[in-house]
């Protein structure tokens, strides 16, 4: 069972947990992204994130359905936030129960590995002094 | 042919709209679309990767558009 | 920062989170054990958790330590359950937060992993049948 | 030379208490102890691995045990 979430409103981590839960589940790893207040040293006001919303959604159900085959996860969670997010916020909230927790670990881990590499989402760091999209340039 | 062509992040920026429409020969592959686009938007080549998707799906350079596909510029990616 | 705790009451996954949170942490791991319903296909109905607690708190601080100083690991919150625990309940919750989501896996698998070797806490799961200490023998 | 023998999990069904006060000639080592304790409850022998702590950390079977040491029987631990 997977839950795929993409979302302008805060990410609720109970939530995700409460999805993968199951009494035949041995172990839950969750993975919380959260806005990081500095960027090399250089103060961050707040994030932008823009998602290609129809494929992002996709991408994110592809990497959850390969995880759970891949690694035999039981149920996942994958919630990412989109618009405004102030320091703190959690920007992607995963969760994966397995009956053993090595591959809810393995599992959680190549959800958020390849969520960074494939889904389509884009953070804007916005300083004092302007804004960045990251990662654009080489 | 009509295609529509989306923009996202840094991408958006370079090419100055979310959607564009443009008109296409028929029998176009996705990277002869590229280099139109390339050639349109000189700055594109600055990125460090630009992927194109075709209706939702990361497309190879070999895929020959269709008549209403949706083309999407994909610069790096920084979810999550 | 670190924070050892052995109790017999229910494990609280969000005080662990709000724990190791900080502004300047790109990445939070959380692990949760939580008691299967069954073992080898046989019916579990609770489980019973002896610890030795001088000793279980001080080797879990040093597991805590050791994969702060080992990954770069920020803050570290272990929490173990003892005493009778119901189906679905979690036995130990550990929440790890790391400047980059890579410290954060490996710290918290760490410590999971570690602590399943040393840590002197005893399972003992209650069937409707009997009772079994477990991984006693060989 | 008076020590204390904590026994925890199936090595406390084992010697059937929790808290042993046992007299001990000088200079007996870990390793010496566990001999006797093996001689005293053979069924500690049937357990996977039977670890010794004195004073809340594994010990080697060399230390040699002091007045007043606590020692604790551990058997395969399963927390987590």
């Amino acid at each position: 069972m997977l839950e795929i979430k993409l979302t302008e409103t805060l990410l609720d981590v109970n939530a995700c947990i409460n999805f993968v839960s199951s009494d035949d589940a041995g172990g839950i790893d969750v993975f919380i992204g959260t806005v990081r207040n500095a960027t090399k040293g250089k103060p961050v006001l707040r994030l932008e994130f823009e998602a290609y919303e129809p494929m992002a959604i996709a991408e994110m159900q592809k990497i959850a359905e390969q995880a759970k085959a891949k690694f035999g996860a039981k149920k996942i969670a994958l919630h990412h936030r989109s618009g405004i997010l102030q320091i703190g916020e959690a920007a992607v909230v995963i969760a994966v129960s397995a009956p053993h927790r090595a591959a809810a670990f393995d599992a959680c881990r190549y959800c958020i590995d390849t969520l960074k590499e494939t889904v389509p989402i884009w953070k804007k760091e916005i300083f004092e002094d302007g804004e960045v999209w990251v990662a654009a340039h080489p | 042919m009509k295609i529509t062509i989306l923009s996202f992040g840094i991408a958006k920026d370079i090419t100055g709209q979310r959607f564009l429409e443009w008109e296409l020969p028929q029998a176009v592959s996705v990277g002869e679309l590229r280099k139109s686009l390339v050639q349109r938007f000189p700055r594109l080549a600055e990125l460090a990767t630009v992927r194109l998707a075709v209706n939702n799906e990361y497309a190879s350079e070999e895929l020959v558009l269709g008549e209403n596909d949706e083309v999407a510029l994909i610069p790096p990616v920084s979810g999550g």
